[in-house]
């Protein structure tokens, strides 16, 4: 437990927590040595398997066979960490950037692919873009497009579980530009007050789309705004998994202890696009992109495993050929189930469709009979 | 059976609730200690505490992000916005993700909670404390809005919100809070009895506030709120002049009673519609457009709207600005003698 | 002349406006360097300075609360919000600030700016890149509000919301930003022949898109903004089957041109309104009531909307849900057979 | 200049800025010796004369000749203070605490008195309630009742006056309570990244309506807020009027050097009700408002001008009779005049009327003509 931890009072630093340096080298062998090899091993897999689907998401989004995707490429410690270090009972509001935590709290694979292709195994039915799943089994909340929203909402599960008397923590993630919306301060604000067992998790990538950090805010570190609340703040190297899994660990246990929420700040980097919409290139340069891709989080990981003798190339080329062969055909199941169903319009509105949704759906399903629909059903 | 005033009524629904369900919580600013800027919630902190009546900050997107939270998580928050003029910090909230939740994430996240808050004008509140917002969320699918119109509603309707697996807005019309007739005399009014117990008033059902006697050219108002009572003495006006009303006292928004309104309408051919509200795109255009597409071939006369003026609430002409009982009858004349 | 698409149309507007006027600035999220997540803004930066084409934080109450800040002071600001799903964070400035500055000031701070949005379905963005928020903002007296359905429109729409003393909302159909048919096109267009110096379309004068030929069944569509384009391949359609359609292109919605609508439905008496939004409390239902308080004797047959569904907007079934050119040709069959 | 102010880097001190004790006493001689004497005379006697204003005025709402008032009492510091630190061509956004902007800068105390009975010569033509003025003669903004919205309204009117060249600050102020709103967050951070030249002064009086502050925030200032968004912070005591000038001044400067924007956070107590509509007895203590009222910034003002023997109790009674007598034959004027024209419901909406509102007025002339209007003209 860092010194950080050893009082009720919150403490803001802007040191940021590392336990490896960039090039592998151990900083902080305790903490490494709270984790289990085979774990380390694990999580590393697990995020190449990631930037392997990342990879492929993209290309088969190029060739029009998903309609959007969005990559976590370079940030894959900071949702693989925080889905690590929490427990099964801690609820989670990811954004769009945290596959981790769908893929590794155990989401079914086939399910999170067919939330790519919106068809009728997909948990939300085809009604939210690719990107966008839900996973209520594991405690993931429902994604939301709106940036920020889900942050306040966040503090209200904390409360609730504290409430009930719950041991769960409540995690929102968001991006450095996100922390700009009114709903960061009003949820770190309310989370304050009271002492909810709250982590929000700002993954600053040091973009929001083409807006650099610079024009997000003048405040050196977003975790500075702990200040503000009354609540801890903290600097991350997130690109550091095992630093990441350090703080978020910590975070944890302070709300579990009953002292309140844990703003993280972890400093990483979009590498990839902001989204399949997007194009870096008109506003950052390449050297910026190549500095940050020698920073990345798997090539650190990966050469501390090494030293370790717990990875190596033919390892690495297997691991790349299974996700990818993985990808490529839950991609193809999901292309092959059909849309989901007409009452998927009208269902769920309310948790029963009352007259005037069903008269709208009869006259919906009877345009379709007609012949005359621009939507053809697959 | 107790007398009761809207406020007391509300009380008395959130003290049964709090009551008989620990998992039931009230939020909002100043509903602790203090009781609610209208004392809607006095004395529930004392008896249920601070971690159930909770005095938030003062950030009506907190109140409501954070019962998004609660209800996510289990809980059942019932959040107040102190003036319904003060609810649209919280409108990206409301209607991007309360209203959305069930929906957009397949049905593994429903969203039940209430939101209480007073509406309307008639407490020279001028601009920002007199709005009527029903239009605004009613556009939006996937939020049950409901408005009372006097003690019994509102403590049944506030219950069966409380019950409901959806979230619901209760729109309470604070003019009418104490008494219909300039803020007095839910003693004299039959609903004002309200009984003791734990009841509900089936969301989706409208009232008739009026029936018709058979006495003089039939005429339907289509109503909820506080214009249940501006139209009621509109139609004891009227009466006398052989108009015969039936008044349709929605208390369901979202979902509307279709039914009641097509039986209405198409029996009258005659319809006044009337709502606090300013007139462009508000819920007087819904029912109008609805009354035209069900009840076309019944129709005597046009169907009428009589509304707020599109312009802000003013303060101190509020009373020419309010849709008043004359308004309303001189509607009903048009309606009446069209032809 | 110059063939244009819509984006650059709008384009061009701004880069006019700037260049006339040292006071116009536009600010929104991503709108300098990278100009804007649909290019509507690209260039400007480079040639007007960052000061002046402003990369805003994310945060859209900041855009419109700084952009109402400089409107009082006298600066022009354009704003742009993203996508209008994303425009809630900044609703209470915008319906409870900007519409109601002038009026609660006593006149003393008029606060003329524009905000242009991207509107509507049909891009593939589901549940949060799909809305249409007209009403919304129609029911909130105060907002004027245009939504224009070419390149032609938009530009001059755009250069007289610029122009204009009032706060003014440009409603962007994103669909058509390149194209009427799905996206492609403006080049064979009649209204992607755009002038390239300045000029404005007047605010709150409708078009007519399609005038009657004298053949068939007269009926009335009344619509906007990317509905114009359905609806014209319906009236198209509906020519070959004796259906004879006047399509009236509101272009404004606040206000709105009532003598134009009265004067095609008080010709046809019949009457189909489209809108992308759902139904109830949409723009359609005003456009309904309306029509039948104005022309009630001329009609023929019931008012009848065709709108989305009242349901949030799905993203698989997004061409189910849209309001398409076949549900148009039905309701243009079924009120020009009424009898 | 306080060393505060010597280097560009915004620095945030939670040490309570103060230029007299509460016994009158002078801590800063310095800064007093800024200020003509005859200058601290008058800003005396406005207070008081305030005071009496507010005091009469609720006695005049409980009598039911006004519909609403809401009182400055304790906090005239926070008004006057800042009115006598800006200059002409600033600009102002005050909330409803603020009458001291009003008549300090020269709106004409009957055009004052009209706003609070709304008759036809109320600057805002008797649409708002009670204390929402508008003088835009001295660069004051209309009222808003929702709380917050004009924090960055605020901030755009600082970024327009240096995009123009212009010598301009914009003050913003609002309560504590009012800080917790998503608008505070958005307007500071807004205006810490454009530098813009604003000062944001928020009024900490302790209660937002019943909510006392650890019910609004747990962080122990809102002044500690300024670390998140990169712009300078400071406390100030706020019934103090010599430091609140001293730190309003300087904030002023920082923005005219082109530094950007400060955050005030003056300590101050609401001795009266939130409004004529509040009753604070049930939610705090006699015991803690006697306390404040000793400190009430008129006795800390009066205390030293009387040892200079600048003031007297001769003077004081002469200035409560003759603002008595003023605010009395004001109200009596105003109650004399008639309410706003029809035209006035329909005007100003759009700057020309449009022909929906002619009709519709129209129409309500016609139905105040045929006598079954509830409404009666005066
Ligand atoms: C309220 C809202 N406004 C705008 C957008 C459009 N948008 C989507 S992502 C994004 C940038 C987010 O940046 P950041 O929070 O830093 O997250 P990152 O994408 O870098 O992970 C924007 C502006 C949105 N989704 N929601
Ligand atoms: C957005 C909004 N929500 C609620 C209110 C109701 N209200 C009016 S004043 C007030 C308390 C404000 O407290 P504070 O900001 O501390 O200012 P003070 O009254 O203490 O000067 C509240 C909740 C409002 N005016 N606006
Ligand atoms: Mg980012
Ligand atoms: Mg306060």
């Amino acid at each position: 437990m860092s010194d950080n931890l050893g009082t009720t009072a919150p403490h803001v630093s802007v040191e940021p927590v590392s336990v490896m340096a960039p090039d592998g080298t151990v900083l902080d062998q305790d903490f490494v040595d709270t984790i289990p090899e085979a774990d380390l091993v694990a999580l590393y897999e697990a995020m190449l398997a990631q930037r392997v689907y990342d990879d492929r998401m993209i290309k088969m989004q190029r060739q029009g066979r998903l309609g959007f995707y969005l990559a976590c490429t370079g940030e894959e410690a900071c949702s693989y960490g925080p889905a690590y270090a929490l427990q099964a009972q801690d609820w989670f509001y990811p954004a769009y950037r945290e596959p981790g935590i769908a893929l590794w709290r155990g989401m079914p694979f086939q399910a999170w692919i067919d939330n790519m292709v919106g068809n009728c195994d997909d948990p939300v039915k085809g009604r939210q873009m690719p990107v966008h799943w839900t996973a209520r089994a594991q405690n993931i909340v429902s994604i939301s497009s709106p940036v920020g929203t889900q942050i306040p909402q966040c503090v209200g599960s904390a409360y609730a579980a504290k409430l009930r008397g719950d041991d769960a923590v409540s995690i929102c993630f968001f991006g450095e530009g996100t922390s700009s919306e009114g709903d960061f301060h009003v949820g770190l604000n309310f989370a304050g007050v009271w002492k909810a067992p709250a982590i929000f998790f700002c993954r600053n990538n040091g973009y929001a789309i083409s807006t650099p950090y610079e024009k997000t805010t003048a405040a050196k570190h977003i975790a500075l705004r702990a200040h503000g609340y009354g609540i801890r703040g903290v600097v991350v190297d997130g690109n550091d998994i095992l630093a990441v899994i350090k703080v978020v660990r910590e975070a944890a246990e302070w709300g579990r202890a009953g002292h309140g929420a844990t703003l993280i700040e972890a400093k990483t980097y979009r590498i990839a696009a902001h989204s399949t919409s997007d194009d870096p290139t008109s506003y950052r340069t390449r050297e910026e992109e190549a500095h940050w891709g020698e920073r990345c989080p798997l090539k650190r990981l990966r050469a501390y495993l090494e030293t370790k003798g717990l990875w190596d190339e033919a390892r690495e080329q297997a691991c790349i050929t299974a996700s990818s062969e993985r990808v490529i055909s839950a991609l193809g199941v999901a292309e092959g189930k059909p849309h989901p169903d007409l009452d998927t319009v009208f269902d769920d509105v309310f948790a029963e469709r009352p007259a005037h949704l069903q008269a709208q759906y009869s006259e919906l399903k009877a345009h379709l009979a007609s012949g005359q629909s621009a939507y053809k059903p697959k | 059976m107790a007398k009761m005033n809207i406020i007391q009524a509300v009380n008395d629904a959130l003290h049964l609730a709090m009551k008989s369900d620990d998992n039931v919580v009230v939020l909002g600013e100043d509903v602790g200690k203090f009781g609610g800027v209208f004392r809607a919630t006095v004395g529930l902190q004392a008896e249920f505490g601070e971690d159930r009546v909770i005095d938030t900050p003062l950030a009506e997107a907190g109140i409501i992000g954070a019962a998004i939270g609660m209800a996510l998580y289990g809980v059942k928050a019932v959040a107040e916005i102190q003036f319904s003029d003060f609810i649209f910090p919280a409108y990206d909230q409301i209607v991007n993700e309360l209203a959305k939740y069930r929906y957009r994430s397949g049905g593994e996240y429903p969203c039940p909670m209430v939101i209480r808050t007073p509406v309307g004008g008639g407490i020279r509140g001028g601009h920002y404390h007199s709005q009527s917002p029903e239009s605004l969320f009613v556009h939006h699918a996937g939020l049950v809005v409901v408005a009372p119109s006097n003690p019994y509603d509102a403590k049944g309707l506030l219950l069966a919100a409380i019950d409901s697996p959806d979230p619901v807005m209760v729109l309470e019309p604070k003019r009418i809070y104490r008494g219909p007739d300039h803020g007095k005399n839910w003693g004299s009014h039959p609903k004002g009895e309200v009984p003791e117990a734990h009841f509900t008033v089936p969301i989706g059902k409208a009232a008739i506030a009026r029936e018709l006697t058979g006495e003089g050219t039939p005429v339907t108002i289509i109503t909820y709120g506080a214009m249940v009572h501006t139209c009621g003495k509109a139609a004891e006006e009227a009466a006398k002049e052989g108009i015969d009303v039936e008044l349709v006292d929605l208390r369901s928004l979202q979902p509307y009673d279709l039914d009641a309104i097509v039986a209405s309408a198409s029996k009258t051919g005659r319809v006044v519609i009337a709502n606090e509200a300013p007139r462009m795109c508000g819920y007087a255009a819904e029912m109008s457009a609805v009354v035209t597409e069900h009840c076309f071939d019944w129709l005597e006369a046009p169907v009428t709207r009589v509304t707020g003026y599109d312009t802000p609430f003013p303060y101190t002409l509020e009373f020419a600005y309010l849709p008043d009982t004359g308004r309303v009858l001189k509607a009903l004349r048009d309606v009446a003698t069209y032809a």
